[in-house]
């Protein structure tokens, strides 16, 4: 890497369950866009994606995301090389 | 280990005897099994599969066994989850503890299962006549969970 | 039987099988071991011998367990309390409940531990290095007791 | 039974753990004394027995009593028939 150059910022995102069944998507990564800094604003991205994404991600849907697997809420900071995951409340027990 | 994620069966007594292991200062043994039942809001289940996200659930787990031993005067605690896919009358879950006295045990018992329900990735698929679905979570758990805070 | 006072030991993992006897209905299942402490009040125990009053103790048993039927949605329950001389680590009591949800099946199993303390007719009497005792009655399982009325 | 007897009242006594030892005794059939009609007579009356008796069921004491295998208070009445057991707090669990 030359000096002045930025790295980019490329985080690994997983999905569980019906949002994975319905984005029929487990993973993917992403460099991270310009702006994207916490768990809200990818979300927001990832909306802007339509479709399955608009629908399934829409504010009010309750979606719970993890930040490096620990439950995080939308003011989360993420930054290159998380692992970031969302999916629907937990049932298991 | 304290906390294990398996698609094996498990077998209550032998876990107890394990968890105890002769300790003789253990005067109170609370458990808990989930069971897998032939009903669910009001339809027929024939089959359960539990999906979870490996390494997480692991983690979270643990952090509620850790909460648990901060919280009550416990010995030891257990926690075994299966996941995969699973029948009516099938084991889904075991949650053991072991204290000096009943409270405790009882309470963390009730607490894991709780905080587990709530707090732990996994996520339940049914097998319905009128086909498969994704198990709701339940205000009641989240009610539940909030007792303890 | 819902009530069986022994001197035998008995098997956690096989009565708990026996209880749920491949019923589908059942989702939860609680379920409490008391065992023999080698400390009581800080002195050291080596032996524990329990006393009972033959006819009446069933009769107490049944008695609570059928309350906590009424109380509770619960499938089925059983206690199993031992009698005679025993070891530290030994197994004294075994209670078990079965429900459809979790909530029922620890509260009656809790509320038939905290009855059966104070409400069946036993008596214990430990053997410590200063002699042989009858043990006290504990305050704290009356107030443990109250607690359900 | 000629008419104008009456049958004596005879009732079983129980004593365990405790009781039993300081009592030496496991057991008894004692005919009702006259007025002695409730479980708080019946202690009044085996206390002026004296002696171990006198301490161990003194009032203030810890001793509980069952009617027929039923757990009964010092107003329980009793009669000819009854088995009656008295112990102290129970332990079991």
């Amino acid at each position: 890497m030359k000096p002045g150059e930025t790295q980019a910022a490329v985080v690994r995102i997983l999905y569980f369950a019906r949002l994975r069944e319905a984005l029929d998507r487990s993973e993917e990564e992403l460099v991270l866009p310009e702006g994207v800094g916490d768990v809200g604003s990818l979300l927001t991205f990832l909306r802007e994606r339509g479709g399955a994404w608009a629908n399934e991600l829409a504010p009010g849907k309750a979606v719970r995301a993890a930040v490096n697997q620990d439950m995080s809420d939308a003011q989360a900071t993420i930054k290159g090389g998380d692992e970031i995951a969302f999916f629907p409340p937990v049932t298991g027990g | 280990m304290a906390v294990r994620v398996q698609t094996a069966d498990f077998d209550v007594g032998a876990e107890i005897a394990r968890l105890r292991a002769g300790d003789a200062r253990i005067g109170a043994v609370a458990s808990f099994i989930g069971v897998v039942r032939d009903l669910n809001d009001g339809d027929a289940v024939s089959e359960l599969t539990l999906e979870h996200y490996p390494g997480m659930t692991e983690k979270a787990l643990e952090e509620i066994v850790a909460q648990a031993r901060s919280r009550w005067d416990i010995y030891d605690a257990l926690v075994i989850h299966r996941v995969g896919t699973l029948k009516p009358t099938d084991q889904i879950v075991l949650v053991i503890t072991t204290s000096a006295h009943r409270g405790e045990a009882f309470k963390a018992c009730e607490f894991l299962m709780d905080y587990l329900k709530t707090g732990a990735p996994f996520w339940k698929r049914e097998q319905t006549p009128a086909g498969s679905r994704w198990v709701d979570a339940r205000e009641s758990d989240d009610a539940a969970a909030r007792r303890w805070s």
